[in-house]
């Protein structure tokens, strides 16, 4: 079955529009109700829309909406927009997490105000990220971005009580501002060289040659700089380990999974339509070569995030720091395309992408753990949480369950797209950045079974007293767990469809 | 369809172990795993394999189907045993079932979790020994790790958290250098495979597909492959110097633990050094001889000498480990009959006595509550029959004709020194054979001391002969050593008709 | 009798049945499972002499009967099988007669005494037993290992059985260790041997020492390793084996086991010394014999060793105080005149001493408890005195032991030892070259060794027997039974007779055909005879020996006049009612000789000041170097992420400041390396 | 007319400017106004080269960006409300309780 035959283009748009759709709605009820403490609405009205979006997605991925299967990306406004498998791929994860986050978020905000605008905020994010899938011109890139950092922003210092959400909230500001201007400059300089902002006009016009090499170079590494502060990657990374751990926890699962997939997609269509690495490495005598800088960029990133949230005593920010070492290892995805690699380029973008799905699963979870140990009024730091398994078993078995899943391990999810990764980096050649990683994901383990070995150890502290079984919380978090664990077994549709998808870029 | 019969029951078992009450956990435990063993036996009786199950020889109860794609390979679901993984799979099985039952007594908390886990672990253990799918075998080759984490980690001893993540990071960081390594050998082979199932690439390894891959001449990946995989599997075995987590893992782990670690955890890293290293990498092997001879008689003459040194029961028995699976790597360098045989057979053999060795000890800990050899004597006073086990067991490691261990060294000492791959091989069976010497000494000095001699024991426990569950799996256990010491060719003979075509193998490239 | 041979087998397994049975059933049953020892043990010995007649009617049986490994394609075969000739046919009466004479007079050691875990004794006797007669009958070298390190295994239980005292488990852990260390280079050998023949049988079409003969004759080639010539590769295997009958015959210097080994029951070491475990170890080189015969080297070790051994154990025998000490350095001493006899190419004189020395060592070890029940398990000679009245059945009995232990005509040891010494000397004699003085040399010792050998026997028989009680016990010593005097009489008669089988000297006198034992060990499987052993040692591929053939007579007499010497001083200085210790005349070397040359304190220094230290070194460099790199690993990796968090200092300025210079290194980073920019 | 690389050199000026201005101020108003110095860097190029190229794109894009700096400054201003009200201040050194 194939949508759309007869349906005009611009319903392929149709998870983005469901997102915004949703959001608008969620204001609407809350300006119709507006103290209400009822958030069994909000939530479930925020939950609906992001399935409704993601199940959408997911129809026109397995229809093949903008695949080879039915002709090819679909691209529209003016090439200002494109829809083909990676953003219908992309939006999958980010509803999924946006889903899981509203659910999450009904228990974490209850007897807190401004709900609506939360459920809000969150949705208008996700259709910012849903946009960034689809950008297909610089233009629509930086305003999507925007789109998805600024309620972020809002989102990170929603504790307005809370001095820690807000130091979060204004350094997560700060530094996106600033990344935001630098990108922009690198957008400019991009425009001065090529004199077009959609990327395959770009392509094209580099295919002619320019004599200004050193503009696109410092444009192109600005570009990078911008998406590496979505990825929260080295050297844009600085906001993210304080965002992360100030912000209300659903927040913090969000950002780490659904924006950093977000600042992902987009650079992997930027720079595979835009700067592909056959024309720019021999361009007017000079070589702007893109794998390298993110092959430096990778290493930097997985090292000094594994290594900084080795040593650390607050758990949360323990998985700041380890979400910095994915983006490392997501990096690989870039890091590792040859200028003649051919399969071999989209199977490790491929896998990169089924990572961050994966990824979108047990970090998720894991933050929302955290999020239910804060409502549980527990500490934050590993003592905190020793002997919580004797309390609270199924949910610290799914906290370590994406622990171990984060670390490579099997029967899970994130063993088999770590694996695939490391495995196509070597198909690429780039057996060493591998071996990079492979002695990160060692020392990961050793960090994420702290966590383990607190919980199920650890003797319980005496005075150790759960509160209440949050349900949106456990349904969250038994959800995101089930499928880590079933992404290894149901793996083979997830890396399949990424590296076809993948493979279509290329 | 048996064998993934075999692992799904043993799982199922373990999950309803996982939810039983901690009553009835270890008694539950007991029964659901005896359904594996009945049909580990069973394969064994039908078992029709011929020929090794890499090298082209048919495969017993395989099956082989296409799992997913990663790039250009093919991942397949494929399953089966031959003369090798057969006695290794009826090895994990019996062994499973007698260490539940030796760990009635010793775990007294958590139960439920325990045997879960110990049924876990026993799943994993034959998807590793039967997979034929390198990411199949790689992900039962990691999951293996997880309840052993857990096991060490939540019912060890002192320093049990320190063992478990030793244990736990070391292993799997040998893991990932094993991954790369053979990762790179896989894209070697380029486009003369369509799939990672261990016979196509063994295969194609013999037939000299091998080419250049990131800038390394066939030749040069061959052996940098090869040494990256025997470092990781080096430290599964272990060989010295790689050994280090053994001693503290043994330690700190409960008995029932140690049993599973030391008898077949090990076993792992020599079968993966035999599938992979030594039946895809012959040449490669062959080339090598000097320095893995070398490796086998420094972990045997090393391993004997620290435990030697040490007071802890538990610990001699560990260091002899490293010292008994030293004999494994000569008797694999070998490439002979009985050299590679003789290892594949020691595997099972070592596996049988030092699991006795480990529940001997145990058993007597869990009266004394203690291990270390000062602290008691003449303990055969009061524990007979677990004294006399405990003398057959130790001789039985020490060699002693009739018994498991001696057929298996003996093999290898005799496929060693008719060894063609080195002018030298004579002299280092030689020297790895004063291990025999050494293990009779520390064993006789730790008997001496322990169960015999005027009987005296520092410690508040009253001493009495152990419960029937404690000392049946013992008996049994040393049963199976005779039967197997006095007719190895129940094994033998399967394990040479696998082994056979390795030695035959001719120039890869 | 066609047939008999058949049953066979069953000689092996009656004792390993009453094994069986004394282990799972001998609590419930009267005596603790004797009965069933005695039982099985007889059975054997009836059939080991119709074994014994079927063969000297000619029938030998070399069979195949169970088949321990299979090889698979070319790979070579593991078997067991049962090689049934003169040679061992006589070791299975022997072993079968003193294992029998033994459970009996063990119901009287050990039952009437009340003691405890009987059925682990009488369970041990019988594997003890059913493992010697499995080494006997062995057809190849790996069964006769194998049966070997159970003998041993057996030994270590027995010698051990007292386990609640101090003193037992110790010296059967040194019994163990030692004769594994012989072990060793043994089973270095059998895999050499297969290695080099492809097959390790004694006898028959593949039999390893015709494959070698052949070897050397150059009729086909054999595998040697290390770039070896044939004849150095073999002399190298036939040492390794030696190593384990080094061991187990208790020679220098593996020979310290043997007297700790006496904190067994006595009738244990009374197996152990006549008909077991210390017999072994020279049966086995006489069953290899063809193949020694070929290695000249080998041989003169052998002799030299024998000879050395024999003089250096008799020396300390002189000074000892417990009378089964004196024994114990006594077998040492008789083993080392069997190996001489081997070495000198003496096959018969030194089966015949091994039988000979089988009963009557037997009988004075089994003697010997007696003396130990009457004196209520007292066996310091210092405190006896006087028993010959008492006990006459035992004093008859030991003294013709004596007589035969040393070497008084016609008593059974004269006849073996002096045709021992009559071979080395004419050997010695005849042969030319370094092998020739080499063997004078063992003849010289052997030859001293006479004396003293008369001298502490004598000793000890005065010491015991005669002069006044000097002790309680010694005056009313403890009675026993017909258990333990039946053994006794049977051992005295054999060991005074035994010897009339092969008295080369009177044959030489009168000229009557008296060397029965020549005759029937020349008879049997062709290349395991006597004579064939001759020629191998007298060809030139082999050892090349030449007999002077001088006479037997002159040699004897000499051999006698010097035991006779022995045994008078022995009567001048203790046949006196109030016998006093004469050690003291010996000044140091007293010293010397009490703590045996200090060969146990090299020994244990050796273990504990050598390989103790070493291994407390390699722990110490195992624990803080290996392990401590593993550690340090983790911890600098720690260390490293404790620093690298630092860069992030919670002022937001700073993140702005480090991600501006992260930047501008990029750029300059790339725009150098990268080649950006150009 | 003036070369297109001049704007270039001007942009990069203004740019370092921002960026001088963001690290040497404290008060996040001021960090506020150089990132918009930065960005407004961006549109002179935007501008100058879709002039020099002779399409709107830029002009267009330069327009959007105005726009989201706008939106921008408009969450700023929001976050260092808050900020003002939980560390009695707008200097954004003091917001330092998480660190390392």
């Amino acid at each position: 079955m194939t949508p759309l035959q007869s349906t005009p283009e611009w319903v392929a748009t149709a998870p983005a529009i469901v997102l915004a759709l949703t959001g608008l709605a969620l204001l609407l009820i809350d300006t119709i109700d507006p103290d209400s403490t009822n958030n069994g609405l909000l939530a479930g009205t925020a939950t609906l829309g992001a399935l409704a979006a993601g199940g959408i997605a997911g129809w026109f991925l397995i229809g093949g909406t903008g695949m080879e299967s039915t002709g090819g990306a679909i691209s529209l406004y003016g090439d200002a927009l494109v829809v083909d498998g990676m953003s219908l791929f992309f939006t999958l994860i980010f509803t999924s997490v946006a889903a899981m986050v509203s659910v999450a978020s009904y228990d974490y905000l209850a007897d807190q105000r401004y709900q609506g605008e939360f459920y809000a905020l969150v949705l208008f994010a996700a259709t910012g990220m849903t946009l960034m899938g689809m950008s297909n011109s610089l233009a629509t890139v930086f305003v999507s971005l925007e789109l998805a950092s600024l309620p972020s922003y809002a989102l990170v210092a929603f504790l307005k009580e809370d001095r820690g959400s807000i130091e979060a909230g204004l350094k997560y500001f700060l530094i996106g501002a600033l990344s935001s201007a630098v990108f922009a400059f690198g957008i400019s300089l991009v425009f001065a060289v090529t004199g077009s902002l959609v990327l395959p006009e770009i392509a094209a016009s580099l295919a002619e040659g320019t004599e200004l090499v050193g503009v696109l170079g410092l444009g192109v590494l600005m570009i990078a700089g911008g998406f590496a502060f979505k990825t929260a990657s080295v050297p844009f990374h600085f906001w993210a380990p304080e965002a992360y751990e100030g912000a209300p926890a659903p927040v913090s699962a969000f950002l780490s999974s659904a924006s950093k997939a977000a600042g992902f997609v987009v650079a992997f269509r930027v720079f595979t339509v835009a700067f592909p690495l056959g024309t720019v490495t021999s361009i007017g005598g000079g070589s702007v070569d893109w794998s390298l800088l993110f092959a430096l960029l990778a290493v930097v990133t997985m090292t000094l995030g594994n290594f900084a949230a080795a040593t650390q005593q607050n758990v949360k920010r323990m998985l700041a720091y380890s979400s910095i070492g994915h983006a490392g290892y997501a990096l690989i995805g870039l890091a590792a395309i040859t200028v003649d690699g051919g399969a071999a380029n989209g199977d490790v973008l491929g896998a990169s992408m089924a990572h961050l799905f994966v990824y979108g699963f047990m970090n998720t979870g894991a933050f929302l753990f955290i999020a239910m140990v804060e409502k549980w009024g527990l500490g934050r730091t590993f003592e905190d949480y020793n002997g919580i398994a004797s309390k609270a078993p199924i949910a610290a078995a799914a906290m370590t369950v994406f622990m171990f899943s984060l670390a490579g391990l099997p029967p899970f999810g994130g063993f088999f797209s770590k694996y695939a990764l490391f495995f196509s980096a070597i198909e690429s050649g780039f057996w060493w950045l591998a071996a990079v990683g492979a002695v990160n994901s060692a020392l990961s383990l050793f960090y994420y079974s702290r966590v383990v070995k607190a919980m199920w150890i650890e003797e319980p502290s005496a005075n150790l007293e759960i509160g209440s079984q949050p349900v949106g919380m456990y349904v969250a978090i038994v959800f995101a767990a089930v499928g880590t664990v079933l992404l290894l077994p149901g793996s083979q549709p997830v890396i399949e469809t990424a590296q076809t998808v993948a493979a279509a870029l290329f | 369809m048996i064998i993934e019969a075999l692992i799904a029951v043993t799982f199922l078992a373990a999950l309803v172990t996982f939810v039983l009450p901690d009553r009835y956990a270890g008694k539950a435990a007991f029964a659901l795993s005896l359904a594996p063993v009945v049909g580990s036996l069973y394969m064994w009786q039908q078992y029709d394999a011929s020929g090794n199950a890499l090298l082209g020889g048919n495969i017993a109860f395989e099956t082989d189907v296409v799992w997913l794609q990663l790039g250009q390979y093919d991942i397949h679901w494929m399953v089966g045993v031959d003369g090798i993984s057969m006695p290794l799979v009826v090895l994990t099985t019996i062994l499973t079932t007698l260490a539940i039952v030796s760990a009635w007594t010793p775990i007294s908390e958590r139960q439920s979790q325990f045997f879960g886990l110990m049924l876990l672990m026993e799943a994993n253990l034959l998807g590793v020994f039967t997979a034929l799918d390198f990411f199949v075998w790689f992900i039962f080759w990691e999951a293996v790790l997880l309840p052993m984490y857990f096991l060490i980690g939540v019912w060890g001893g002192p320093r049990r958290k320190y063992a478990a993540i030793k244990f736990f990071v070391y292993t799997n960081i040998a893991s990932l250098v094993m991954f790369i390594g053979f990762v790179s050998l896989v894209f070697g082979l380029g486009d003369s495979i369509t799939s990672l199932r261990l016979p196509e690439i063994a295969q194609a390894l013999q037939a000299g597909q091998l080419g250049s891959f990131a800038g390394l001449s066939a030749g040069a990946l061959a052996s940098v492959a090869f040494i990256a995989m025997f470092i990781g599997f080096a430290v599964k075995v272990p060989v010295a110097p790689l050994h280090t987590w053994l001693p503290d893992a043994h330690v700190e782990a409960p008995t029932p633990v140690s049993v599973m670690l030391a008898g077949v955890l090990l076993k792992m890293g020599t079968y993966a050094l035999l599938r992979f290293n030594f039946t895809m990498l012959p040449e490669t092997a062959r080339a090598f001889a000097l320095p893995i001879a070398l490796l086998a008689v420094a972990s045997v003459i090393y391993g004997a000498l620290l435990a030697l040194a040490q007071q802890d029961l538990k610990r001699i028995v560990a260091y002899s480990s490293v010292s008994s699976m030293g004999y494994v790597i000569l008797g694999l360098i070998a490439y002979t009959t009985y050299g590679v045989g003789g290892a594949t057979f020691q595997m099972v053999a070592h596996g049988l006595i030092s699991g006795l060795m480990f529940m001997a000890v145990g058993v007597i800990y869990n009266t004394t509550h203690t291990r270390m050899v000062g602290d008691m004597s003449g303990i055969a006073d009061r524990m007979p029959v677990t004294a006399g086990i405990f003398v057959a067991g130790a001789f039985g490691y020490m060699g002693l004709p009739l018994m498991a261990g001696f057929a298996a060294e003996f093999f290898i000492f005799k496929g060693a020194f008719e060894s063609t791959v080195m002018e030298a091989m004579p002299l280092f069976t030689g020297a790895a054979m004063f291990g025999i010497v050494i293990v009779a000494g520390y064993l006789l000095f730790a008997m001496q001391r322990t169960l015999f001699g005027p009987f005296r024991f520092d410690g508040d426990y009253d001493i009495t002969e152990a419960p029937f569950h404690d000392v049946a799996p013992l008996a049994v256990l040393l049963l199976l050593t005779i039967v197997l010491g006095v007719s190895p060719d129940i094994f033998f003979t399967m394990i040479q008709d696998a082994v056979t075509p390795i030695l035959e193998l001719g120039g890869a490239f | 009798m066609a047939g008999i041979l058949d049953f066979a087998p069953a000689i092996v397994l009656l004792p390993f049945l009453s094994f069986l049975i004394a282990l799972g059933a001998g609590r419930y049953m009267p005596k603790g499972g004797a009965l069933a020892g005695i039982g099985a043990t007889a059975g054997s010995f009836v059939l080991s002499i119709a074994t014994f007649f079927a063969v000297s009617g000619g029938q030998t049986y070399n069979q195949h009967i169970y088949t321990w490994a299979t090889g698979a394609g070319d790979a070579v075969s593991l078997d067991f099988g049962l090689l049934i000739d003169p040679l061992s046919s006589m070791m299975l009466v022997i072993v079968t007669l003193v294992a029998v004479l033994v459970h009996i007079f063990s119901l009287g050691y050990m039952n009437d005494e009340g003691e405890t875990g009987l059925p682990r004794y009488y369970a041990g006797l019988g594997l003890f037993t059913a493992s010697m007669l499995a080494f006997v009958v062995s057809s190849n070298l790996l069964m006769a290992f194998m049966f070997f390190e159970l003998v041993g295994l057996c030994s270590y239980l027995l010698i051990g059985f007292w386990f609640r005292q101090q003193g037992p488990p110790s010296a059967a852990k040194k019994a163990f260790l030692v004769t594994r260390f012989g072990d060793y280079f043994f089973l270095i050998g059998v895999v050499a041997v297969f290695a080099t023949f492809g097959s390790a049988a004694f006898a028959g079409p593949e039999a390893f020492p015709v494959l070698a003969e052949e070897a050397l004759h150059g009729e086909h080639a054999v595998n040697t390793f290390l770039g070896m010539g044939e004849q150095a590769w073999f002399t190298v295997v036939g040492l390794l084996v030696l190593g384990g009958v080094v061991g187990k015959s208790a020679q220098f210097p593996l020979h310290t086991w043997l007297p700790d080994a006496m904190e067994g029951p006595t009738p244990v070491s009374a197996l152990i010394h006549a008909a077991t475990m210390v017999a072994a170890g020279v049966y086995l080189v006489a069953r290899m014999y063809g193949f020694y015969a070929l290695t000249p080297t080998t041989l003169g070790i052998i002799a030299l060793v024998g000879g050395f051994t024999a003089l250096f154990a008799a020396t300390m025998g002189v000074v000892k105080k417990e009378i089964k000490q004196v024994l114990a350095y006594s077998t040492i001493s008789q083993y080392g005149y069997m190996m001489l006899g081997l070495g000198v190419g003496g096959y018969v004189a030194s089966t015949f001493h091994l039988l000979t020395h089988a009963f009557f060592k037997a009988l004075l070890f089994l003697g010997a408890g007696a003396v130990i029940i009457a004196m209520h398990h007292n066996e310091n000679m210092w405190d006896m005195g006087g028993l010959k009245e008492k006990m006459p059945v035992t004093y008859y009995a030991f003294l013709s032991g004596s007589l035969a232990l040393a070497g008084i005509v016609p008593f059974a040891g004269f006849w073996s030892k002096d045709e021992i010494l009559y071979e080395a000397l004419n050997h010695g004699l005849g042969t030319d070259g370094g092998l020739g003085t080499v063997f004078l040399i063992a003849y010289a010792m052997g030859l001293i060794a006479v004396f003293f050998t008369g001298f502490y026997t004598f000793r000890m028989v005065f010491l015991t027997f005669h002069g006044e009680p000097r002790s309680e016990t010694a005056r009313d010593p403890h009675g026993f039974g017909w258990n333990v005097k039946f053994p006794l009489a049977v051992l005295g008669v054999l060991a005074a007779v035994t010897g009339l089988v092969n008295m080369a000297p009177v044959e030489d006198l009168t000229g009557i055909h008296l060397t029965f034992l020549h005759d029937w060990l020349d008879g049997g499987i062709s290349s395991l005879t006597a004579h064939h052993y001759l020629e191998v040692l007298e060809s030139g591929v082999g050892a090349g020996l030449h007999p002077a053939g001088i006479g037997s007579i002159a040699p004897g007499l000499v051999s006698l006049a010097l035991a006779l010497a022995g045994a008078g001083l022995a009567y001048r200085l203790y046949n006196v009612p109030e016998p006093v210790e004469h050690t003291d005349k010996l000044g140091s070397i007293k010293t010397v000789l009490y703590n045996n040359y200090y060969q146990d304190e090299y020994q244990v220094w050796i273990a504990t000041g050598v390989v103790q230290p070493i291994s407390r070194a390699l722990d110490k460099f195992d624990q803080g170097i290996v392990d401590g790199v593993v550690n340090g690993v983790s911890s600098v990796s720690l260390f490293a992420g404790g620093r690298v968090k630092r860069i992030q200092t919670g002022v937001v300025s700073n993140y702005a400041a480090l991600l501006t210079l992260g930047l501008t290194a990029l750029l300059l980073g790339l725009g150098l390396l990268g080649g950006w920019f150009a | 007319m003036v070369p297109a690389q001049y704007y270039l050199v001007l942009s990069a000026a203004v740019f370092c400017i921002g960026i001088f201005g963001l690290l040497t101020r404290r008060n996040a108003l001021l960090f506020l106004m150089s990132v918009e110095l930065m960005l407004n860097a961006a549109n002179i190029n935007l501008v100058a080269f879709s002039y020099y190229w002779g399409n709107v794109t830029g002009q267009t894009f330069g327009l959007f960006t105005m726009a989201l700096a706008a939106a921008e400054v408009a969450v700023g201003i929001g976050i260092i409300l808050v900020l003002y009200r939980n560390f009695d201040g707008v200097d954004v050194t003091n917001a330092t309780t998480m660190r390392w």
